[in-house]
């Protein structure tokens, strides 16, 4: 899927002085940032930093990722839950010096449906955590980083 | 890859119309010094220059006539300093750290303490657990339980690393040891590495 | 300013799907600049994305989330001509707020 | 692999014979990799730099304080669509072969005023310092996506640059021995897991040379066919390339004669 640019309305900085509430809820937005979970170091850790008491694994949760990664700088990974209520999804990646890459929140009406990209240390479990109705599920999957080209 | 015969090949060096082959080989040399002035002078320097293998390995595009690859490779071949010590087989372990290090020699790889590593994963299979390995070189899996770990096998590949050359008149393989890039020591780890019954290469 | 963002929004279905591109170095505060100094951590913390006035996803990003971050993810309640407004706030405090007007099907 | 190896005792049947099982393994690990670059594929960070480089191109800057809507790439002056497809070519007012970055910097000085050694000074981004060369660079080869490369070699100066081109594709130098077809001379063949083309296949320089430039997720920015060289000569432990030199321009041409009719699918998104 190709940005065609000319279809785009391009928004410069000025776009920042939209509605009041929106405005209200991009100053707001840098305080809802979890500190505490972005600094585990562990699986285990960063659900409990989540909130979160136990998790159980769950074949609800699909994981969509290669199993080798050509460079660790960019891993495409996409998480969907077939869990219903799923409220909120998040990525772990167990051997990254901060286990906890991203948790997003899920509200009524948007699908339980993500991709992005993430950055990989090394070879790793990647964990997909989904709360759903207050409830922790998670799936797991390796993924190998290998080193391109001739550099290293 | 079947030899051509001579006459063919001495074509094949001028294919091209226009001004000689040497008219446009002295060209390019101009042109190559024009073009790397603003870098590393030393390295500049080095490759301004090329001995006489890199110039007729070039000009015959690595398919050298029999007699020039007679040549090459015998003179490679005296030019071999083996181990005074008769001692080929080093530290398997060593020999794979130097298999996977690709530093050295480049013009970011400002420590000059630091060894040179060897980067043969860039070309070869090696130890079955890497599974990022090249192919321009033929896969080195099971090489000494294939070709046995002797004492001449253990010259064999301590002069192959030496100068590839010895072997194979143009080869693509760098001449490790001639051009001074791996030491005498770091060879010997990378003969380990393939003949050592404990390395994981013969697994 | 951080350069726009590349949105792009159109119908599928009932539901809008949204790609977007953000450029952000997203630095983890890991990695050594040329003379050996740890270059601070510089990332994206939050983004939101909302459209007719409604949040229809938000999320806390730590230092992993790869360089020109991108996001693809689906929600019903759009239609086109509607605007779709992403903004997204990082560890400096730098802001950036773009948007897109959700293309037919 | 030239020749047959002489060494002692070689069974090559019994080295064929471990071929099979090693092949499979190795299939797998490709599969993956193709996979890899296709859920790459929906959304490439190289449109943030057409973006900007679009921008870049449409602002007045430098002394002159114009812009480059004015420049002529080879299709008359201001007209970039498709004049990628057509580069690298001679030029009338330069008398020189140019390339697509060498062109850009050419406009930079003449319209804008810029001396060159300003237009020039940050060829390659790093992190937190942007490249406006990689920016246009990005613009003018995204307009000419889908079109069929044909880079003319008719003048006299076009043949010339193609022979020193080709001289130096086999030129053996430094320390490594290594030339550009020490691995761009055989199909199928790898460095690591990087996949090599045959530079003088039509086959493979078709589908590889149009990709350029192209965003590089192992350095999280879209890197020229300029940086393509000056990376290739760093790995063959060279010295650093001056910035469109006349031997990259060279090496351009050769290069484009094999790649010529191949669509560009340029900036390309590659490892």
């Amino acid at each position: 899927m190709d940005f065609k640019r000319r279809g785009i309305l391009k928004a410069g900085g000025a776009m920042l002085a939209l509605a009041a509430g929106l405005l209200h809820s991009a100053r707001t937005l840098a305080q809802q940032w979890n500190k505490a979970a972005f600094e585990t170091k562990s699986f285990a850790a960063t659900l409990k930093a989540l909130g979160a008491g136990a998790s159980t694994e769950s074949n609800q949760i699909q994981i969509t990722a290669p199993d080798i990664a050509e460079n660790g700088a960019v891993v495409p990974i996409t998480i969907e839950s077939a869990i219903l209520r799923t409220q909120a999804i998040a990525i772990l990646i167990e051997k990254n010096p901060n286990t906890l890459s991203a948790d997003f929140e899920i509200p009524e009406g948007t699908d339980p449906f993500i991709t992005t990209r993430v950055k990989m240390a090394e070879t790793s479990n990647i964990y997909a955590v989904v709360r759903a109705d207050g409830k922790y599920f998670h799936a797991a999957k390796e993924i190998k980083v290998t080193l391109g080209g001739c550099g290293g | 890859m079947k030899r051509l015969p001579l006459v063919v090949l001495a074509a094949l060096a001028g294919c091209a119309s226009g001004p000689s082959d040497d008219e446009a080989r002295a060209r390019a040399e101009q042109v190559f010094r024009e073009s790397f002035t603003h870098g590393n002078r030393q390295m500049a320097a080095r490759v301004d220059q090329q001995d006489e293998v890199q110039a007729l390995c070039t000009r015959y595009r690595n398919e050298a006539p029999q007699d020039v690859a007679d040549r090459i490779g015998s003179a490679a071949a005296a030019g071999i300093r083996y181990p005074a010590s008769g001692k080929f087989l080093g530290d398997w372990r060593q020999g794979e750290r130097i298999a996977q290090d690709g530093y050295g020699l480049r013009f970011t790889d400002a420590d000059t303490k630091r060894p040179n590593g060897g980067g043969c994963y860039n070309c070869h299979r090696i130890a079955p657990a890497e599974i990022s390995y090249g192919t321009i070189g033929p896969s080195l899996y099971r090489f000494g339980a294939l070709r046995g770990t002797g004492e001449p096998v253990q010259r064999y590949v301590y002069g192959k690393i030496y100068d590839s050359q010895a072997f194979l008149a143009c080869s693509h393989m760098p001449r490790f040891g001639k051009n001074g890039v791996l030491t005498e020591e770091q060879i010997t780890h990378l003969v380990a590495l393939l003949l050592d019954p404990e390395s994981p290469v013969n697994k | 300013m951080a350069d726009p963002m590349r949105i792009r929004a159109n119908m599928a279905g009932d539901k809008v799907e949204v790609r977007v591109l953000m450029a952000h170095e997203m630095e983890t505060g890991q990695r050594k600049d040329a003379s050996g100094a740890l270059v601070p951590a510089h990332f994206i913390q939050n983004v939101t994305v909302s459209c007719a006035g409604r949040t229809v996803l938000s999320a806390q990003w730590g230092t992993s989330i790869s360089k020109n971050p991108f996001m693809h993810f689906r929600f019903k309640g759009g239609k086109p001509g509607d605007k779709v407004t992403i903004s997204w706030a990082d560890n400096k405090g730098e802001r950036r707020t773009d948007e897109a007007v959700i293309a037919g099907g | 692999m030239n020749g047959i190896m002489k060494s002692p005792g070689l069974p090559a049947l019994l080295l064929a014979a471990a071929l099979p099982c090693i092949c499979l393994a190795q299939q797998e690990t490709q599969k993956e990799i193709e996979r890899y670059r296709q859920l790459l594929a929906e959304g490439n960070p190289a449109d943030l730099y057409e973006a900007r480089g679009e921008e870049l191109w449409k602002t007045k800057r430098g002394p002159k304080n114009a812009s480059l809507q004015q420049c002529d790439l080879g299709l008359g002056p201001g007209v970039v669509r498709g004049a990628f497809a057509r580069l690298p070519r001679w030029f009338p007012d330069t008398d020189r072969v140019e390339d697509l970055e060498s062109r850009i910097v050419t406009c930079m000085v003449s319209l804008q005023g810029f001396k060159r050694e300003e237009a020039i000074r940050n060829p390659f981004s790093a992190p937190g310092r942007p490249s406006d060369l990689e920016a246009l660079a990005s613009y003018v080869a995204g307009e000419s996506k889908g079109m069929k490369l044909a880079a003319p070699l008719s003048h006299p100066k076009e043949i010339d640059a193609f022979r020193i081109g080709e001289q130096l594709f086999y030129r053996r130098a430094g320390p490594y021995d290594f030339a550009c077809v020490s691995c761009h001379g055989d199909n199928g063949k790898r460095i690591r897991l990087q996949e090599l083309p045959k530079l003088t296949d039509p086959n493979d320089a078709r589908k590889i040379f149009t990709t350029w430039p192209a965003y590089r997720v192992s350095q999280g920015a879209v890197r020229t066919m300029q940086h393509r060289l000056y990376d290739c000569y760093w790995q063959m432990r060279h010295p650093q390339m001056d910035y469109a030199s006349e031997a990259s321009i060279a090496l351009e041409v050769f290069m484009a004669k094999y790649a010529s009719g191949g669509e560009i699918q340029a900036p390309g998104l590659k490892r």
